[in-house]
């Protein structure tokens, strides 16, 4: 069993976990305090869509989006002399791009059931709206912001289709652990494949029991016994 | 047995000296079918060989690898598994004038699961069978094959009735290895790597036009001389040895 | 220092509609359950919206549904301290405390502290909301606003969980407190005696609106309207007709009482159930008695009784120490006399 | 444009998400409840191992369970006539075990987040655990199950490595929306996929919609104006 | 009907060490803010469990730590009526009254219908609690209760959001109600008039152990114990020495007052505030008094006052009636005379 597809892995999901953790919460803010119903339906629409397309489909558009002949493209190429197709970056943006649902919508259901009158209680108190989703809103959404970060590093974690499409394959580079699974198990090495689904198993294991550890350290206030 | 790569006229002992060759890192984009051969025993011979010269490999179906391409992507050396997606890429512009090689030639095969006890053992057979699984003609080089073949016999519109389209190889081997379908057509090559089914037949002689997996040099390379030095050692008599011994020949 | 509201607000089957107005005084607002009072301060504080209306404080127009005004809450500086308390769950009460705190780490600390001591919560400013007991979540809400020090002060029911010990000592304590503070307070209650002891102003609110304004001492004194007298707790009122210049007739009971100087408009009488006497023989303003029932209290009996002159059925209640009763129980019959009463519009 | 994928795919997300609304809730119930949270943990990481892996290879496992040739698969075959690869079951089956860890990650951190005392109040009051949940807990962590559900039917909807190893690409039959966008784009026929892909965010579009206004609908009672 | 309850439970700084018994009379609990009322009767009720004891209701155990045994809240039949009031924020006023009923749907509809009219809700039966004002809400709670017809009600501070007015009729018709229905009743309250008139027995506790328990008009009228005569809100408590069999003094004060029978492990001597009386000379049991301050309440004055002859500083509390204080105020030197006092132990 190779190292480096556990290496670039790890890397991946930590990092896009972590852009897709704030992204997915902020979205879901804005969205969530968002007055028009039917502007909300529709940002909603399309801030769910990379869940509803196959990934691999995904993956394409983003090669449409990012490809270096492409406005964005050749911009980031020239401007900043970032190349995204090929590179890590690139296993990372679709990591981050498919799992960004996940963690929006578990974010928003999370935030929407937070009871409004201690929003109000922060205003009253002259907390700033900022304060007050730090403060308040966040750690009492934690139950399901914390499954949506789950469920957004398992994702990343698990990322194949688009990851193949945009970063490729490439041994050392951005071949993460699914393409590594993936390419033993297309290859036919049932035993080599069988050794990262462990690893694969290993790593989300650990990461939900550290989610499990957060969530219920972090929510300790409704362990009526905490001070005890 | 050390034979100098073709194309080269100095023995290889002596290339450092006459000609330094560059450090270079650079990038193979290759059928998935090709994946074994290159990353067991191709890749690892080259770079003990070519000190200098590392070798990437991006392994997708042909057909993905060539949307990359056409969208940027770094690739150095193109090694399709048909010679339709290297046509697009050189239509467009992206292959080095002349580089394409047209390498290696696969057969196609018609498999069955390894227990199978149908009586099947010819192309035209296959209808015996209740599910076909072929690649999706549209985008599997392998089932655009199948399809050939089956249009020359005549019973394309039967097989397809029958048919599930596989968007890869490993699907379709997949389902003939766990009889989720009774037959399949793959290439000689995906046909080996798997000992859970087995080869009923090859196409027929004429049936279809040769399986070609062309090799070329994309243009936008920045490492042309370690990209050549790269396509030469694969033209090599050592390395089409390894090839054969995968299951391709050469053409 | 002052504080405008006219604002009307409509729901399905409630309508508030109140004006109110206070210049440094503390207002007092007295109304029955779901009369409206929650949502007024509500409405000041920002939490609500009203329909129309306008909001003015120290001469800064706050809401004004004219001029589309409708300054956030974190802008108003109004502190509301909610019926329900509204504690963040995931914070100790001292960070409950201290969240709406402007001071430096240090400084905080010390007021956090001082305010805990002075809520009688020296040992609980590391438990969370639920793990405190309901009177103490009530103080930490208290503390909290009182913490943020805002130019109005809006109070819903903030007593209400507490033993009676603790809560005449924290009167005294919020008063003096509440000198050294030169903001607007508005306080919602349902005990008299915490009206009566903190605010000067009292406002009466029945369904929805304000139906009596004035000093807290004189309403209790002399009530001068029906909503007055039912909100101070007078317990006998009747509907009334004015016979003559000093007479007039009280329809339930079947009672004339005379007195100076009664009003035109007079429309009720009010007799405070304490303002009866046991007298020994007929006389102006006396009643013979039926007892209906005794009822015994604390410190007294609450003795409920008819005319027993008339077949008027309107019961009377009249409030007596033990003592008194005990000794004059006996008498038959038993004559009452009315020593002061309401004349009410 | 082919309707025989709309038709499919409709059909089998609405069918699979059904299923993993169900399955998804419940299993977050029973975990969720559970006294131990070494078990808890371990058991969070079983179910959300579909998320990790590449869906290819999670059909890979399921024909390995499924296969005629397998235990399971032959027993099916043999004993109740039904075989599950390459038919529209196989479809339904792939899209519940891959949608399923969205749906119970979700339901878990919304049944979490509801307030101990109302679960406490219901108790007292004789309701059995199962009224609890369903009058009490089920509407209070509203909106975060049907953030659970709307990840979990588009999820299904956009399933596409999973189904297509275990129930094939059989036209009318098995080929779901997915799978059609992606012969579309590997075929480079841009336009075809882009009818289906206008068709896949038509639908989700749709879903989402209906799903908000439930939500809306069901937490009605946290609109202060309701009954204005 | 009987209710054995034995239970302890401890937290870090608090521990609760309770043991009450009840036998169909009602139960009134009194106690200063966090001291242990609500945990005793959520442990009754199942809500939370006691680190050890034993609750036993009808020969039933419902708890018992020694054998493991710990029935369910639902198998328990006890109804607890929350302090904060639990009300489930997704079901209607009238959802969440019939959600405990067992009756098919026609009569459950009637009985929470009544229910609604009992507790003056008519109006609010289809409304959401985020849509009802805090005694609503409370009402709400109160009703769901009742519906749901335990053997054991427990309520925590019934009443405390409402206003006087409806606070008193409720008491009426809630009494009239519970006489009709065969369970305990243990209530919860800070309003001593509360207690005073629902519940027969009274338990006093104090820092999480009972510290009185008895007949509640027996300690209202004799309070033997010094938590005792503090808890009915005795205002002036003195520790004492015995001087002689019909003599003691009072420490604080510098008082001695002559009494009959005093018991031989008195330490105490409390004064409620109403048992002075302005009299015109010194005598025994008479204080000559030093003004300190003279706060005014609704119906009297509270006087404060201090021992003129002594030079101890404590001070004493003297409520009076309007009427007599003006008429005597002028009095120098004021005499008070003791009436009558409490000896405790
Ligand atoms: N969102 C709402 N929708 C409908 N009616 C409402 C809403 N909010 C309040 N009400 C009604 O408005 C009336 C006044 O409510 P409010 O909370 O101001 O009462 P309150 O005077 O504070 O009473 P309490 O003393 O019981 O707290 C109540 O009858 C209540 O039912
Ligand atoms: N989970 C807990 N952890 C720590 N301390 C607790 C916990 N629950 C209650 N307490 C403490 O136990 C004491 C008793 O609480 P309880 O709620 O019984 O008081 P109470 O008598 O009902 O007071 P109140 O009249 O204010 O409602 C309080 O001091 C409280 O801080
Ligand atoms: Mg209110
Ligand atoms: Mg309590």
């Amino acid at each position: 069993m190779n190292w480096s597809p556990i290496l670039i892995s790890l890397k991946t999901a930590s990092v896009s976990m972590v852009i897709t953790f704030f992204l997915g919460i902020y979205a879901a803010k804005l969205v969530a305090g968002m007055k028009s119903d039917k502007v909300r339906i529709f940002i909603d629409g399309i801030l769910t869509l990379p869940l509803v397309l196959p990934p691999t489909v995904v993956g394409f558009f983003i090669l449409l989006v990012f490809g270096v002949k492409r406005p964005v493209g050749r911009f980031l190429l020239e401007f900043l002399g970032v190349k995204i197709v090929f590179s890590w970056t690139a296993t990372v943006l679709a990591a981050v791009i498919i799992s960004f649902p996940l963690m929006y919508r578990s974010a928003r259901g999370a935030l929407e059931q937070v009871d409004k009158n201690l929003i109000m209680a922060g205003r009253t108190l002259g907390m700033s709206e900022r304060k007050i989703f730090w403060r308040v809103m966040m750690p009492l959404a934690l139950p399901g912001i914390a499954s949506g970060g789950v469920l957004a590093f398992a994702r990343a974690l698990g990322e194949f289709g688009a990851t193949a499409m945009v970063a490729g394959n490439i041994a050392n580079k951005t071949r993460t652990l699914p393409l590594a699974v993936y390419a033993e198990v297309a290859a036919g090495n049932m035993e080599a494949s069988y050794g990262y689904v462990a690893v694969v198993v290993f790593i989300s294991f650990i990461v939900l029991s550290l989610m499990n550890y957060f969530t219920i350290k972090g929510s300790k206030y409704t362990d009526k016994d905490a001070s005890k | 047995s050390q034979t100098p790569p073709a194309g080269q006229e100095t023995p290889e002992d002596q290339q450092p000296v006459e000609e330094p060759q560059p450090r270079a890192t650079i990038l193979l984009a290759a059928a998935a079918s090709l994946k074994n051969t290159f990353d067991n025993e191709l890749i690892p011979l080259f770079e003990r060989e070519y000190p200098n010269i590392k070798v990437d490999a991006t392994y997708d179906s042909s057909g993905k690898l060539q949307a990359q391409i056409e969208e940027g992507a770094d690739v150095d050396v193109f090694m399709s598994a048909a010679l339709k997606q290297m046509k697009a890429i050189d239509e467009k512009g992206l292959i080095k004038e002349g580089s394409i090689v047209e390498l290696l030639e696969n057969r196609i095969v018609l498999i069955l699961p390894k227990d199978s006890t149908a009586d099947i053992s010819s192309f035209e057979d296959i209808l015996k069978a209740e599910t076909i699984a072929v690649g999706d003609p549209e985008s599997v080089p392998a089932g655009q094959y199948a399809k050939e073949v089956f249009e020359n016999l005549g019973i394309w519109a039967d097989v397809e009735a029958k048919a599930s389209l596989g968007t890869n190889v490993t699907e379709v081997l997949s389902w003939v290895a766990e009889e989720s379908a009774d037959a399949g057509v793959v290439y000689a090559t995906d046909a080996a790597s798997n000992t859970n089914v087995k080869v009923a037949a090859e196409a027929p002689e004429g049936s279809v036009s040769k399986v070609i997996y062309p090799l070329g040099i994309v243009k936008g390379t920045t490492k042309l001389k370690a990209a050549q030095t790269f396509v030469d050692f694969l033209m090599s008599q050592e390395a089409l040895a390894i090839f054969e011994k995968y299951g391709f020949s050469a053409n | 220092m002052s504080l405008e509201v006219k604002i009307k607000k409509r729901y399905k089957d409630f309508s508030l509609d109140v004006s109110l107005e206070t210049k440094g005084e503390y207002l007092g607002i007295l109304g029955a359950s779901g009369s409206g009072k929650s949502l007024t301060l509500k409405c000041i504080a920002g939490v609500e919206t009203p329909d129309e209306g306008k909001i003015v404080l120290k001469g800064r127009v706050l809401f004004d549904s004219e001029n589309n005004i409708n300054i956030k809450p974190q802008s108003r500086n109004i502190g509301y301290m909610f019926q329900n308390y509204a504690l963040f769950p995931n914070m100790t009460a001292e960070e409950n405390i201290g969240v709406g705190l402007k001071l430096a780490k240090k400084e905080k600390k010390k007021r956090v502290k001082e305010l805990l001591s002075l809520f009688r919560l020296e040992d609980m400013g590391h438990k969370y909301p639920a793990q405190l007991s309901g009177g103490q979540q009530q103080r930490v809400a208290l503390a909290r606003i009182i913490a943020y020090e805002p130019d109005v002060l809006l109070l819903d029911e903030p007593f209400s969980a507490l033993d009676s010990k603790l809560k005449s000592e924290l009167h005294t304590e919020f008063l003096d407190m509440l000198n050294l503070y030169k903001g607007e307070v508005i306080i919602v209650t349902h005990s008299k005696e915490e009206v009566y002891r903190i605010s000067e102003n009292l406002a009466l609110i029945e369904n929805g609106t304000i139906t009596g304004f004035g000093k807290t001492k004189e309403i209790f004194e002399h009530p001068k309207s029906l909503s007055e007298a039912k909100m101070i707790g007078c317990k006998n009122i009747s509907p009334c007709e004015i016979l003559s210049d000093n007479r007039i007739l009280c329809k339930d009971w079947g009672l004339v009482l005379e007195t100076e100087g009664i009003p035109i408009n007079c429309k009720y009488a009010g007799i405070p159930s304490e303002n009866f006497e046991i007298v020994n023989e007929p006389g102006i303003n006396t009643i013979e008695c039926k007892l209906v029932n005794v009822i015994e209290e604390i410190n007294g009996y609450l003795i409920v009784f008819k005319n027993n002159k008339r077949n008027e059925n309107s019961i009377l209640y009249f409030n007596i120490n033990k003592e008194t009763w005990n000794k004059k129980k006996s008498q038959n019959p038993l004559y009452l006399k009315i020593k002061d009463f309401y004349l009410l519009i």
